[in-house]
C-alpha cells in the first residue's frame, strides 16, 4: 500500500507515536523487541506499520534477543531499531557493547521511567542518562539525544537512523515516559522532503576491501552480509580486515578510533537550543521534558528580572564540553534541573571547572519538577 | 606448499586455526563445508553466525560471511540477518554452552518460532574456552573444572529439547560420523524451517582429560565404539550418560 | 565408483598427529612418518597408495586440513 | 505568554474518557491552528478505577504540557468529582453528567447534563462520552463544533461514525440550549 | 573438615584464589556463578572450597540467573557473591539494581579485561570503572573496591562483606586480569582475628518490624526469609513495610534514601593510601594495577626531583569527592594512568574545580602502561 | 466488615488488588492458598517468588515471605534461596511472560537440574501487565497488540518444554478446574524436586476481548466446556490451538 | 459428608460482579443482587440456602475472596 | 630501592613451565623472607604454543609486578629462545636444554644442561622441568634448594613426590657440576 507508506500530513500522535512514525520515515524496516511499559506503544505501532511498508516486526524472548536481533538485521544491509526502557536497557547492554566494537548501525530507543529497578514502570524518571553513556563495559563512546516532544521524537528518530549510518554505531534516543506518552500535534513532511543518510558502501571490490578500514573521518565503508564481500565480523578486538588480533597494538588502534570518530566529529554531532544565553548570568542545563519546564521558570524568572538562559541539550553525548566551558566564563551559575539523583548535573560540573556554580535541581522520578522548585533554584543561583 | 580443497573456502591467513590437537572442532568445520557444497547453495549468500567459544571459533576460519557475535547471543543475531532478508541461507555454529546454557533461551524460542535456520551445536560436554567447566551438556558424574567430585547436576537431552520447542528438523551425529554429518548438514542446510544438528565433539584438552579419555583420538574411538544408530525414534529417550552408548540419528524431520 | 583423476594429498606441515586418519582410514594405510614438522609433530604418510579408495574418509576426519583425496582436474574442488 | 487554557476530563475506566481528551487535542491542533498537549493516566493502579484525561491548549506552543489547575473540569463519575473539583481555578467551568455526580454546593460555573442517559437513549451507552463532547464544544470556545466533528470522525471506528455524530449532536444542541437558559458565556 | 575451613598462614596465590579465600573468610557460603575469562578460577576455588566450609556452589545458566542466585541466596541469611568479567558484569546490572532497590547485601567481583564487547578475554582492562557506577538503569549509589594486588583481593573481598552487610547492597570489588592472574604472597589470618559484621537483625516482633524502615545511619535492619517475618520484598518503588507504593512522594522518600545511605557514610567508607601527597605539586591518582606502576612512576619522578604523591583509590567509588578537591587546592596537576580512555580521570576533572591541571594517561587495554609513560606525563606536568 | 476465611494468608491491608474484574489470577491466589494450607507446610518456611506481570503481583497479596523478583528471575532467585538454604519451601507463581518468555532459560535450567522448586505458571496467553501484546503461549492465529492479524509463531507446549527439560512434576488445569487445581498446588508442593503446574486463565481486558470471549466469564465457559483430561499421556499432544480444546491433567509425576 | 458448622458468607463489598460463582455453583444457587456496592457491582447473593452443599466451589472461585464456605467454629480456618 | 630480579622461564604448552614458575615464587616468597610476583600467558591463542612464566622477586614488595628485561631466562623451546633471548638485560643468565635449543653465538653468560633427556633417564619426561629447577638452583641464588624442594613438594601431586624429588636432586647436581667446571659465580 504505498499511500500508506508515509503518513505525511498533521497527526495529534504520542511521542511513542511519533517516534515510530520517525523510524518508518528514516526507512527503518526492522523492529525487534519486547514489550515495556513506557516503551511498548512503539512497538506496537511498529507491528502494524512495518508490514504496511514491506518491512518486518519480530517479537523477541527478551531484550537481549531484540538487540542480538537488530544488529543481525543491520548487517543484512537494513536500517532496524528497538525500543525499551530501563530495566530491558540494562539487559541491551552487552549487545549495545557489540554494536559499538562491530561499527553497526541502528537505533535504540529508551523511553524513561522511574527507576531503579523495577521503579515506577508507568511514571516518569531520567535516571539512565549515564547509564546510556557509561552501561555497557568498557572504554567506548555513544551518541545520545534527547527530544523534548513527540514532534521532536519524530525527528530525532530521523536524526539518530542518520548518525547511526554516518558514524555506524548504535545511536541512542534517551526520552521519557513525560514526552512518550504525551500527545501533541506532530509534522510528518512528505517523504521526499526529508534528509536520510545511505549506508556508505564500500567502494572497491571484495579482494581489496578492508571492513575495518576507517575513511579519514575515521569511519569505515560498510559492506552488508550477502553481497560477496565475505566479512568477518567479531566483537573481539580486531584488525582492519575484521581478523581477530589479540594484541596491545590492535586494541589501541581499534579502541582509539571507535571513541575518536566520535569525539573528533562533535561539530557535526552536538545539536543545542539556546534561549536568553547571550547575556545570561544564571543558564538552566535541561533536556527532554524537563527543557520544556525549564522554559517556565526561564519565562518566570525573566519576569522578576533575573537574566537566565535556557541550554537545551538535544544531544545529550557527546556532551557539549566546549560550549559549557564557554558559558562558564560568563555565568555565575548553571541549574541543572533533572529527574534523576544529578547525572548530566556531573558533567556541567565538570565543564564549569569551578567558574560557575552547578546547583543540582533534583527530582527523584514519577511526575516533572513542579517549575517553582527550579524557578526558585534559578532565584538562589543569581544571588 | 599444496592447496587443500577446502583452502578455498577457509581463512587460509589465518590458519593454523587455535583448536587444540585431538579438538574435533576442525573436524566439525570440514564436513561443514562438504555439507555445504554438496547443498548447491549460493555461497555468496550464506552467513555463518557463531557465539563465543572454542567452537564459536569456527565463524573466523570459514571464508563466507561470517559473525563472531557474543556469548550466547547468536541465535538472536540470526534471526535478525534472517528475518531481514530472507535471501540469506543463515547457519548457526556454536558450542553447548553458548547455545544451551547461556543461549539457552534464544535456541528453544527460535525453534518455536520455526525460524528457519540451521543451527549446528556442537557438544563436548564442557565449556571448552574457559578451561573446562561443567555445563549444561555434562553427564552426570562426569568430571571438569568446577566439579571435581563428580556433576551432580543432571544434563539436557538437547535433541528432545529442540524437538519439545518446536524444531523441524533435529538430528545427532558425532565427529566420528563423519560421512552421515556431511549428510545431515546438507539436509539441514536444505530444510525449510530452524534444523538442529548436534555434534558430539571431543574436547581432549579438558573433558577427556579429566574423565579418562585422554587423547582426542580416545574420545573419537569411544564415540565410535558406543554410538548406536536409532533414526526416527522419539528423541525423549536419547540422554547421554557418562560412558554410556550415544544414541545417534535423525530424530526429528518435519514436513 | 573410483576414477583415476582422484588422488590423496597430504599437507605435512599442518598436521598435528591427531591419529584420527590413522584409526578411520577404512584400508589401515595411512600411518605416522618418522619426520618432525616445524610444530613438532611426525606428519602422516600413506604407507601402499594402491589399496587406496579414494573414499575420502581421512580426507572428512582430519581436524586440520592436512589431508585430503582431491580431484587432479579441478584442485580445489572437492 | 500565549493564551492558555487546560481541560480536565475524569471518570472511570470504561467511559471513553481519554478518547474523548484525544478528541479534543487532535481538534485543536490538527484541524484548528492552535496547539494542545494531551496527557492521561496509565498504569495497573490506573484499571477500573479513575481515569483522567488532560489537555492543555495554547495559541503557541504548549511550553509546559501538564495542567496546575483546569479552567474546565468534566466529570463523569462521583469519585473523580471528588477528587479533581477542589485543584481548579476559581473562576473554571465544571461540567458534569448530572446522573453520576452529586456537585458541592461551592460549585459557581457548574453545567451539567445527563450525557449517559442521552446515550442510552440513543442505544449505546458507550457514547454518553460523545455526548458530553458535544456538550462541551457548545459551551466552550475549546474548539469548533466542525473541527471536532472532523476529529471524531477521524478517531472512532469505522461503522460508527454515524451514531457517534448523532451523539455530539444531541450533547452539542443540549449544550446550546442550556447556554441560552442559562446564559454562560462561551470561554 | 574444619581444620580446611580457614586457610590460615602464608600462601603463593592468584588474585583470584585469594579473591575466593576472602569470601570464605568472610563467612561466604554461597557462589553462583558462570564462567568467563579472566574471573573463571574464582568459581573454581569456589566450586572446590564452598562444600569444604558446609557451603553451597551452583554454577549457573548466565550471569543473569547468577546475579539473582545471589540476590535470593542472601534474603535466605547466607552470605553470598558471584564473580564475572565485563561481558558477564553487562549481563549482571538490571538484577544489581534489584540488588540496590531491595537493599540486599552480596558482593560482585568484576575482574576487567580489555573491552568493549568480547575484546581482549584473556589481557587486562580498567574500561569498567564507570560501568561500575551507572550501569544498572535509575538513580543509585554503589560502592566498589579497588585492590592492587591479591593480598588485597583478599583483604577487600572481606571488607566488601562487611560493607554489603552494614549498608545493604551489593558491593563491587572491581579487579582485572592483570591482578586477579598474577600469583603473591597471601596471608591469611586465623580465623578469630578477622574482623566480619553481622547482618543487622530487626530487635521487634514480626508485628512490630518494618523491613524498609531504616536506623538512623539510614539503614534499616534485616529479616531473612523463614524467620516469620512474613516479609514483602519488591524491585518497585516500595513504603517502609515493603510494599508497592506507586507515588512521587514514596519514590523521592526510598530513592533519596538509597543514594543517602551512601553519600552520607562516605568518611566511613572510603579508604584512601597516599604516599608523598603532602608536599606534592603534582599526585598521580590511580587504582588497581594502575596504582602499582604509578608508584614506579613516583620514584623515578622523585629521583629526577619532581615533588609527586600517590593518591591510591582503594575505595573507588562513592568517589574521595573532597580530598580530591582538598588536594586541588595544593597541586598544579593530578595525573591520572587509567586503563582505559579516560574514566576516573573525568571525576578528578569534576573534583579539580579548575584548579589543577588533569592529565589523563590512557591505555586502552591488553596491559599496564610502561612506567615511562606515566613518568613522562609527571615531568609535563610539573612544569 | 465480614472476614473471608483467607484473609489471615493474604496482605488485606493491600486489598482490593489490581486484577481486572474478570481475571483469573485471584482464583489462582485463592486455590493456592487452599492447596498450600492443605499441604500442611510450615507457613514461616514457605516463600513466594514472583516475577514481573499481573501474575507477578501474586507474591505482594499474599501474606508469606514474598519476593517480587524482576522480570523473567523469579526462577533462579529461588532457586538462590532454596539452595542456600534447603529448610525453605520455594514457591514460584508467575505469568508465562515471566516464565517462558524472557525466563525461558532459567525454567528449563531448574528443570534441568531438578532443583526443588514448585512453580506455578499462569498462562493468560500474552502479557497482560504491558497491554496484551503476544507472547510465546498466544495460539497461533490469535489476536493481541502485536499480532492484529493474528499471531503468526507457533507457541510452546508448556508442559512439554518442562518434561523435555527434566522436570518431576507437570501438570496442567485450568481456572475453571478449581478443585484439581487445589489437589495439584498440594502435590506439587509436597514433590521433591523441580515442580510445574501450568494454569490457563482469563485475561478478559486484552486475550478475550480481543479473541471473541470478551468477559472472563466467557473464558470461564470455554474453558471447563473445551477441556480433556488426559492425566497420564506424554504431554507431546497436549499443544493448545486457538478455540480449540484445551488437554488437562497431570502428565508427569517422576519417582 | 456436610455439618452443619460451615456456612457461605459473602463480603459485598468485595464483589466485582464477574459471575464466575454464579455460572459453576453446582446447585445454581447464587444470583447477582440488585444493589450496587460502593465499587459500582451488583454484588452476589444466595437464592436458597437450604440447597447448599457448602461445596465450596464458589470459595474457591471467587477471584475476589467475595464468598466461600465457612466453618462456623473456626471462622477464619478454611 | 630494592633488590630486585627478573625471572623468566618459557618454552612450550605442557612443558610444566608455569608449575616452575610456581614453585620458584612460591619458594621465594612462602618459604623464605622476600616477595615474588609471579605471572604467565593465558587465553586460547597461548595454548599448545610459546608458554611464559615471569617471576620478579625482591627483597622488599614487588613493586611493578612484570618484567622489564629479565635477568635469569630459562628457555627450554627454540621458539621461546629466540623470542625472548633479544630482551634480556645485558649481564642476564641464559639457561637452556641443550637438546631443544640452539644458542646464538653472542650469548655471554650461558649455561646448558639436558633436562628433558635426564628426565627420560629418570622414566618421566614430564619432570624435565623439575630437572631443570633444580639446575635453576644450584646456579642462582633466587632461593635455597631447601625452600625450593619444600615448595615443589607442596606444589606437585600426591604420589609423585619422590620422582619429583629425585629429578630436582638430578638437575641440582648437574647444576654444582657445572659451577665448579664453568667457574660461574652464583647470582
Ligand atoms: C556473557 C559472557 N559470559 C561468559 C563468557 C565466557 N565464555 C566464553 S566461551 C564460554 C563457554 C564456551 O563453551 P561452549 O559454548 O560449550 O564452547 P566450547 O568452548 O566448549 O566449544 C564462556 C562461558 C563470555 N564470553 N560472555
Ligand atoms: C526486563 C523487562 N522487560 C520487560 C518488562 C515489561 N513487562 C512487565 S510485565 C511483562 C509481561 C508480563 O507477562 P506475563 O508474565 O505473561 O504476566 P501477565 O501480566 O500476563 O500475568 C513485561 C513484558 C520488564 N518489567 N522488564
Ligand atoms: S579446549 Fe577443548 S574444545 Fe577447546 S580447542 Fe581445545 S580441545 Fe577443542
Ligand atoms: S581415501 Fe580412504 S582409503 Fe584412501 S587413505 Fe584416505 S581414508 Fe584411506
Ligand atoms: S587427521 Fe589430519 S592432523 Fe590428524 S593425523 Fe591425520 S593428517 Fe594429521
Ligand atoms: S490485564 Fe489481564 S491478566 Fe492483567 S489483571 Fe487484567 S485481566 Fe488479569
Ligand atoms: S457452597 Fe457450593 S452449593 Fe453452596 S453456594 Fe457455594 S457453590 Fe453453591
Ligand atoms: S465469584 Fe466473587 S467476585 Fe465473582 S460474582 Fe461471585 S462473589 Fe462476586
Ligand atoms: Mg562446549
Ligand atoms: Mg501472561
Amino acid at each position: 500500500m504505498p499511500e500508506r507508506e508515509y503518513l505525511a500530513g498533521e497527526f495529534f500522535l504520542s511521542g511513542d507515536d511519533a517516534c515510530a512514525e520517525g523510524a518508518i520515515s528514516a526507512g527503518c524496516r526492522f523492529f525487534a523487541g519486547y514489550p515495556i511499559t513506557p516503551a511498548t506503544e512503539i512497538a506496537e505501532r511498529m507491528s502494524e506499520r512495518l508490514p504496511e511498508v514491506g518491512g518486518n516486526y519480530i517479537q523477541m524472548e527478551d531484550e537481549l534477543g531484540s538487540m542480538a536481533a537488530v544488529l543481525g538485521a543491520s548487517w543484512a544491509g537494513t536500517k532496524a531499531m528497538t525500543a525499551t526502557s530501563g530495566p530491558g536497557f540494562s539487559l541491551m547492554m552487552e549487545n549495545i557493547g557489540l554494536g559499538i566494537m562491530t561499527e553497526t548501525p541502528c537505533v535504540v530507543v529508551n523511553i524513561q521511567r522511574g527507576g531503579p529497578s523495577t521503579g515506577l514502570p508507568t511514571l516518569t524518571g531520567q535516571g539512565d542518562m549515564m547509564q546510556a553513556r557509561w552501561g555497557s563495559h568498557g572504554p567506548y563512546s555513544i551518541i545520545a539525544l534527547s527530544p523534548s516532544s513527540p514532534q521532536e521524537l519524530y525527528d530525532l528518530t530521523i536524526r539518530a537512523f542518520n548518525l547511526s549510518e554516518k558514524y555506524r554505531l548504535p545511536v541512542l534516543v534517551m526520552s521519557e515516559a513525560a514526552t512518550g506518552h504525551m500527545y501533541e500535534k506532530v509534522v510528518i513532511p512528505p517523504s521526499g522532503e526529508i534528509e536520510l543518510l545511505a549506508r556508505r558502501k564500500p567502494t572497491v571490490p571484495p579482494e581489496a576491501y578492508l571492513p575495518f578500514a576507517p575513511d579519514t573521518d575515521l569511519v569505515p565503508p560498510m559492506a552488508n552480509a550477502g553481497e560477496g564481500y565475505r566479512l568477518h565480523v567479531t566483537g573481539l578486538t580486531h584488525d582492519e580486515r575484521g581478523y581477530p588480533a589479540m594484541t596491545v597494538e590492535a586494541q589501541d588502534r581499534l579502541v582509539r578510533r571507535l571513541v575518536d570518530k566520535i569525539e573528533r566529529n562533535k561539530a557535526d554531532i552536538i545539536a543545542l537550543e539556546e534561549d536568553g544565553t547571550g547575556d545570561a548570568e544564571v543558564v538552566i542545563c535541561s533536556y527532554g521534558v524537563s527543557a520544556r519546564v525549564s522554559q517556565i521558570a526561564v519565562e518566570r524568572a525573566r519576569g522578576e528580572g533575573i537574566r537566565v538562559g535556557l541550554l537545551r541539550l538535544i544531544t545529550v553525548w557527546p556532551f557539549p564540553d566546549d560550549r559549557v566551558r564557554e558559558l562558564a566564563r560568563q555565568v555565575k551559575a548553571f541549574v541543572v534541573p533533572e529527574i534523576n539523583y544529578g547525572q548530566i548535573a556531573l558533567e556541567v560540573e565538570r565543564c564549569a571547572c569551578g567558574l560557575a556554580k552547578v546547583v543540582l535541581v533534583p527530582h527523584m522520578g514519577g511526575r516533572v519538577h513542579a517549575p517553582e522548585l527550579i524557578l526558585e533554584a534559578v532565584r538562589q543561583a543569581a544571588r | 606448499m599444496k592447496k587443500h580443497p577446502l583452502d578455498d573456502y577457509l581463512r587460509v591467513a589465518r590458519m593454523p586455526h587455535i583448536w587444540c590437537p585431538g579438538c574435533g572442532l576442525g573436524l566439525v568445520v570440514n564436513c561443514f563445508l562438504r555439507g555445504l557444497l554438496r547443498s548447491q547453495l549460493n555461497l555468496d549468500k550464506v552467513v555463518i553466525v557463531s557465539g563465543i567459544g572454542c567452537t564459536g571459533r569456527a565463524a573466523g576460519y570459514i571464508n563466507l560471511d561470517s559473525f563472531h557475535t557474543t556469548h550466547g547471543r547468536a541465535v538472536p543475531f540470526a534471526t535478525g540477518l534472517k528475518v531481514a532478508n530472507p535471501e540469506l541461507e543463515v547457519v548457526v555454529i556454536s558450542g553447548d554452552g553458548d547455545l544451551v546454557a547461556i543461549g539457552g533461551n534464544h535456541l528453544i524460542h527460535a525453534a518455536r518460532r520455526n525460524t528457519d535456520l540451521t543451527v549446528l551445536c556442537v557438544n563436548n560436554f564442557v565449556y571448552g574456552m574457559t578451561g573446562g567447566q561443567m555445563g549444561p551438556t555434562t553427564p552426570l558424574t562426569a568430571r571438569t573444572t568446577t566439579s571435581r567430585g563428580g556433576s551432580v547436576d543432571r544434563p539436557f537431552n538437547i535433541p528432545h529439547l529442540a524437538a519439545a520447542s518446536g524444531a523441524a528438523y533435529v538430528a545427532r551425529w558425532t565427529t566420528a560420523h563423519v560421512r552421515r554429518l556431511e549428510k545431515a548438514v546438507t539436509e539441514a542446510l536444505l530444510k525449510k524451517g530452524f534444523s538442529l544438528v548436534e555434534i558430539v565433539s571431543p574436547c581432549p584438552t579438558y573433558y577427556g582429560r579429566m574423565n579418562k579419555q585422554v587423547t582426542g583420538l580416545d574420545q573419537m574411538k569411544y564415540f565410535r565404539d558406543n554410538s548406536v544408530i536409532k533414526s526416527g525414534i522419539d528423541p525423549k529417550g536419547v540422554g547421554i550418560e557418562v560412558n554410556g552408548p550415544i544414541v545417534v540419528g535423525k530424530f526429528i524431520d518435519r514436513g | 565408483m573410483k576414477t583415476e583423476t582422484k588422488e590423496v594429498i597430504i599437507i605435512p606441515e599442518r598436521c598435528k598427529e591427531c591419529g584420527f586418519c590413522i584409526e578411520f582410514c577404512p584400508k589401515h594405510l595411512i600411518l605416522a612418518s618418522a619426520e618432525i614438522n616445524s610444530k613438532g609433530y611426525h606428519p602422516v604418510y600413506i604407507s601402499d597408495i594402491s589399496q587406496c579408495t579414494r573414499c575420502d574418509i581421512c580426507g572428512m576426519i582430519c581436524p586440520d586440513f592436512a589431508i585430503s583425496v582431491v580431484s587432479k582436474k579441478e584442485p580445489s574442488r572437492v | 505568554m500565549a493564551q492558555r487554557e487546560e481541560l480536565r476530563l475524569c471518570g472511570y475506566g470504561g467511559q471513553g474518557i481519554i478518547l474523548a481528551g484525544y478528541i479534543v487535542g487532535q481538534a485543536v491542533s490538527v484541524f484548528e491552528h492552535r496547539q494542545a498537549a494531551f496527557t492521561r493516566d496509565y498504569g495497573p493502579e490506573a484499571r477500573g478505577g479513575a481515569c483522567r484525561a488532560d489537555v492543555v491548549i495554547s495559541d503557541g506552543p504548549v511550553g509546559y504540557p501538564y495542567i496546575s489547575a483546569p479552567s474546565v473540569l468534566v466529570a463523569m463519575s462521583q469519585q473523580a468529582y471528588d477528587r479533581y473539583h477542589a485543584q481548579n481555578r476559581d473562576q473554571a467551568l465544571v461540567i458534569i453528567d448530572e446522573d453520576l455526580v452529586k456537585p458541592q454546593p461551592d460549585s459557581r460555573r457548574l453545567l451539567s447534563i445527563p450525557a449517559r442517559r442521552m446515550a442510552e437513549g440513543l442505544g449505546r451507552v458507550a457514547v454518553a462520552n460523545v455526548v458530553m463532547l458535544g456538550f462541551l464544544t457548545a459551551l466552550t470556545s475549546l474548539a469548533s463544533a466542525e473541527s471536532m466533528k472532523k476529529s471524531l470522525l477521524a478517531a472512532v471506528p469505522k461503522g460508527t461514525e454515524e451514531l457517534n455524530l448523532k451523539a455530539f449532536e444531541k450533547g452539542y444542541a443540549y449544550g446550546l440550549e442550556k447556554l441560552g437558559a442559562a446564559g454562560v458565556g462561551k470561554e
